[in-house]
């Protein structure tokens, strides 16, 4: 079983750690877990040829807003790259009836909410502070001052309590909440206060912790003497940590998490291990805090890599790749053609939906600025 | 819910204290509309130090009456969530001072959530705040931060000053699809008038701005003034008619937004100016209402605006708040230097 | 051995607990501990008389101060009734060089820090923000915001640390810091950052929690699902629960804390395990959220009966209590006395130490309020 | 620390950026004291997501230059106890629109801790703050939050307009026994200027109130500016002396304390004021510059004075930014406002 840190480089905090659940191994071995291997038995090859698109198209969106940045179409951009299995496997284990409260890194998670991720052009070309509708897709906007989601997500989820959508047994009514944030935010006293605040309530809401091993430039021991899914343990919430590079784990402790919070046991904190590949954005220059040796040992633990190696040898022939492959490239061409379409904000927008109802303080700003740019267009004319 | 002890549904007038006004209120919001929900230390059993939601445990059940974690950034950042998922939570911070472990979330998020999210996003939350000073006590349960919110776009600040405002304010404040920060002046909690139970209800179709009112007319100098500082500037006026001076009292019932339109009218009649409010004068809500009526009735102004307020200290010890506050003899003060600038 | 909550009222949470550290019964029996009983062996006879002397008398200035708030001399007062042994132990283990951040509630701990327990009262009596000079008795003022000195706390070891006054060996020069605060304060986001700090830093500070069973009304249980001793444990700070009305146990954890703390060892959290007999204030009002069932069951572990006892068994004469009791009745004469004659403050102490230097919105608003009253004066005159 | 690589030992004038200024500011004052120290997010390896601390933890060591877990509460509340313990720290938060979540401990604990104490207990933390616009950054990344941080007695708020300021300035906040809030006009970051890298040493013995400049002297119009506005102002200042007009700008350079008298002294001159700042205007510093020079100035002023800011809205997208801030155009319309008055 692969242990992470055991090739020596970058180990996460705790270093070898046999709670750690993998499901699929680097080298695209599948890995028997008496209580977590159940969970994936109902994946058949098309399901696992399903998670490799998501996974596939995810990656090429990002690397498409990547370059889309650095061609000056986007102000900045916070790759995912690396990320995939824990974002996919977590978000494909929830049902539609569930919520997702995103940090501003869950491309993968947003895309299996039903998001269209050109959606996520908007925020980050400086042109829209959100860019969905969270109730279409249940799916909270993304929060960029860490940590204070999570304590959304927990409220969100005490609202599920009191509609009643709790432990009813109907699948079509019980739902649960997901709270994503990274190993940087367990640092904030909100991510504590909401452990707190779900803990007390059996709140059904999942504290999904990627551990990518940075924040920014701080290696998580910054952050953490002891494995971080011991954080959820000292509030009363179980806790768990999952390979974040193995799609099949990330989504069988999610679908368990989840399972256990819909019924009315609570809440749940996972930590999946996984790995920032790219810069925290692309403003950031990693060259000044890591070695390419850590980023090289990280790209052989790949979590497209080993989900293809388990494809191939499941019997998928190699159309579908080839066909994924063409699939991903119109994506990416559709990608660049919508964001240079993205017509500019209307100056108006600065006013718009500051309140729910007019106020006047609003009022007459709006109105002042309106008739000092109606005065330069009078002096034009 | 015990609908016997349900005492909100009488009719007509009442005789009750501020913090009565404002249980009564709660209780009318909560039976109006099951998505309201109260959160807070110490409401539940104990009916909040001060009393304020006495009984409501009781009758709406733990459920809806929610003696929460002491943390007030989980407080508010909760009933963010709830508000998201269609409910109407109503936060209790127990002082003042304990209001700032929540400033994060109120700014970052509460304010802003809605126009992040281009209106998809309603947060509907209120926040009880009692505020202001003159009650004895120890170090931060005397301040006045309402200025630090107002600042902030995306809230709405709003305080009553007397019983039947409280009543109706706190059922606006939670009809409000926006966020309400409703400062409540505690050493009036006490004070007692009379009180139409049925009040609110016209008020609640036509949620927005809190308008300003005319506590007492009058023609010399106007005094503006909130919360706590009305009943101050009332007094000035009483002592003042006894001099021949003749002072209107504006209620400014709102600091977020500031209904100047109000002020400006009664500043154009009088001429002067008089702003009172416990919070420092530095940068305070009393700052903005001098530059704004010293620009808007530049022409109209016999005297300075003047602006009677704390003092940009902390606020002091007990043994000396009497010094520190803005009381009958420093507006009296004012009136008198504006009167014979 | 003695398991709270064992006889059925208001059990801490967690129930059961075998974890829980007791050298002395409530019936005043000795327990043998194979790792703390040694750090009590040397407390001979005169040194539990003086520990039993700490608690009457704090017990004592309690009460006068109690009855000073009813008789309008004081705006409020914060019993410690029931909370001495948690805090004379504790305090006790400290050395002079070590340093103090109470919360409002440690009489019992500034008694230990040399500090006049007559300052306590200026505070109380809206007189003074503060009380004492922090740097004399290395023991910081109150702190009325929950929570929030814990961090001061944690900044202080860190600057002990760069002082180099750890793990030298030398007792003269190792010190370390005890933060203390209640159970309600572990919910604050501040408690978790912290422990956080602490740990990331292996900061000498010591985490004293006195699980007092109510944060004003709220019984333990709204905080925590779990003992609060594990709180620690989650952020890698060693933890132990310790019976908060054993004088002796209270001590010898903390002195394994300190010396740990002081030699280099980091971090420590103590959940002391108490009842606060009193009200939260005297603005409280207990009957409206507990029984007095409750506090009876709590009476029968009286923190300075069982040592009284012990005592009485181990050979004390009874001239030794009818002397304390003598003592005792002095110092609450010399109390009232004390209290009733604090002068007013000054009005010019508004603006006094606002800032260290002049600061020129204080200039003018001292200037201005100092014409002010000189025209009433003149008027006057 | 590594001797060799210590750059600010060199005398004399240097042609560097405003983030270079402080950058050599932190190191004089690291080297001056050893009891300095820096603490923050990203400010070791990367040198801060500005680099404003690059190379100092390299010659300083990771006791002195401190990468802090990822919680601005935590990083104020253990520079207090840093400071409580004879440390002078100078905490970085990352982007403005981060500082909220330590709201609580600047406004609660540093801001009052020497007047608790009546003077035993000294914080002297400095917090610096990247703020204001104009990067086209994504929220929270361009707020200009200082009236939330002047309006609270015991805190010191100053902030640099040029790179011969922010070096002698953030050796000011930091011998400055006081708490400093230091907020860095990050659009200016790049700006390069002549510096006289011995400039500090002087004023380092008389730590107290920053006073404003006049960046130029003018007749006509006063314009009071800070931080990122002073260059707007100046712009304004030398396109309007094409047409005839002379502006005089004040660099105020503090914001708590404001310097008033010399606000005060230049209306009295030119008789026309116009503030201007990025930060909303409404309870903005402008609106306390405008109460207290249209106080003090009443028979001087020839127009009200006008205020050109930020309007009652969260920081916009960053597509709109240059419609929201106070551009040249909005301060050179007000100019003509008060001119035509
Ligand atoms: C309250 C707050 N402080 C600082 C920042 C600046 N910041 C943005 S991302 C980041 C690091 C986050 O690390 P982590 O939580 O591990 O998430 P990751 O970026 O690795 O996904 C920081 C410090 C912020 N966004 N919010
Ligand atoms: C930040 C903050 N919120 C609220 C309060 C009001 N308050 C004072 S004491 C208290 C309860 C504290 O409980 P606990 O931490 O258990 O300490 P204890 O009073 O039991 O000693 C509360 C809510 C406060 N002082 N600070
Ligand atoms: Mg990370
Ligand atoms: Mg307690």
């Amino acid at each position: 079983m692969f242990t992470p840190g055991a090739d020596g480089v970058n180990a996460p905090v705790g270093e070898t750690d046999d709670d750690l659940i993998q499901l699929l191994t680097p080298d695209g071995e599948r890995v028997h877990h008496q209580s977590y291997s159940p969970r994936v038995d109902h994946l058949d090859r098309v399901a696992l040829e399903g998670l490799y698109r998501d996974m596939v198209l995810v990656r090429r969106f990002d690397t498409e807003a990547t370059s889309l940045q650095r061609h000056g179409e986007l102000g900045l951009w916070p790759p995912s790259l690396g990320q995939e299995a824990a974002q996919i496997g977590s978000g494909r284990a929830m049902a539609p009836r569930d919520y997702a409260f995103p940090s501003y890194r869950e491309l993968g998670v947003v895309w299996t909410r039903g998001v269209d991720l050109r959606s996520t052009l908007h925020l980050f070309r400086g042109e829209d502070h959100g860019g969905w509708d969270p109730n279409e897709h249940n799916c909270h906007l993304y929060t960029l001052v860490i940590g204070s989601h999570a304590l959304h997500a927990t409220g969100y989820a005490m609202g599920v309590q009191r509609d009643g959508d709790v432990g009813t047994g109907d699948p079509g009514r019980d739902r649960a909440v997901v709270a994503y944030f990274g190993d940087g935010a367990t640092a904030q006293g909100d991510i504590s206060e909401a452990l707190t605040f779900a803990s007390v309530n059996d709140a059904p809401v999942v504290f999904f912790c990627q551990n990518n091993h940075w924040a920014i430039s701080e290696p998580t021991q910054r952050q953490s003497r002891v494995p971080l899914y011991h954080r959820g343990r000292g509030f009363g919430v179980p806790s768990v940590r999952v390979d974040g590079n193995d799609v099949l784990a990330s989504y069988a402790v999610t679908a368990e998490a989840l399972e256990r919070a819909r019924s009315g046991g609570g809440p749940t904190f996972i930590e999946a291990v996984t790995y920032r590949m790219g810069a925290h954005t692309t403003s950031d220059d990693p060259t000044r805090y890591r070695t390419r040796a850590d980023e090289e040992a990280w790209r052989r633990r790949d979590p497209i890599d080993r989900l293809r190696i388990l494809l191939e040898r499941e019997g998928t022939p190699p159309e579908f790749f080839t066909g994924l492959e063409n699939e991903a490239e119109e994506f990416g061409a559709e990608i660049r053609d919508y964001c240079h379409a993205i017509p500019a904000p209307p100056i108006e927008r600065i006013f718009e939906d500051v309140y729910a109802t007019e106020q006047a303080q609003i009022s007459s700003d709006r109105a002042w600025l309106t008739e000092y740019l109606a005065g330069f267009e009078e002096a034009a004319s | 819910m015990n609908e016997q002890s349900v005492s909100s549904q009488e009719q007509g007038t009442q005789r009750i204290t501020l913090g009565k006004a404002i249980n009564l209120g709660l209780r009318r919001a909560m039976e109006r509309d099951p998505k309201v929900l109260l959160m807070g230390e110490d409401i539940g059993p104990l009916g909040g130090v001060f009393r304020v939601t006495d009984g409501l445990q009781k009758d709406f059940g733990s459920d809806r009456v929610v003696d929460t974690p002491l943390a007030e950034s989980g407080i508010v950042g909760t009933a963010i969530g709830l508000a998201l998922a269609g409910y109407r939570p109503v936060c209790e911070i127990q002082f003042d001072g304990f209001i700032f472990p929540a400033y994060d979330q109120i700014t970052t998020q509460l304010a802003k959530m809605h126009y992040r999210s281009r209106g998809k996003s309603q947060v509907p939350v209120v926040i009880r705040v009692p505020y202001g000073g003159g009650i004895g006590a120890v170090e931060h349960h005397s301040e006045s931060p309402e200025a630090l919110f107002a600042h902030t776009a995306g809230l709405r600040v709003i305080t009553p000053a007397t019983p039947a405002d409280a009543f109706t304010m706190i059922q606006q404040a939670i009809a409000s699809p926006d966020p309400v920060l409703f400062f409540e002046p505690k050493a009036r909690y006490w004070d007692k008038a009379d009180v139409d139970v049925t009040a609110a209800d016209q008020v609640l179709d036509a949620p927005g701005d809190v308008r300003a009112v005319v506590a007492r007319a009058g023609t010399d100098v106007t005094i503006a003034a909130y919360g706590p500082s009305v009943t101050t500037a009332l007094r000035a006026a009483t002592a003042a008619e006894s001099e021949g001076t003749s002072i209107e009292v504006i209620d400014l019932r709102s600091i977020s937004p500031i209904d100047i339109p109000a002020v400006a009218e009664s500043v154009r009649k009088t001429g002067r100016l008089v702003v009172v409010h416990e919070a420092p004068t530095f940068l305070g809500a009393g700052a903005e209402i001098a530059a704004r009526i010293s620009e808007e009735c530049f022409y109209h102004l016999e005297a300075p605006v003047l602006r009677v307020g704390g003092f940009h200290t902390p606020y002091p010890v007990s043994k000396l708040e009497e010094e520190y506050l803005p009381n009958l003899d420093r507006v009296l003060h004012a009136v008198d230097s504006v009167l014979q600038h």
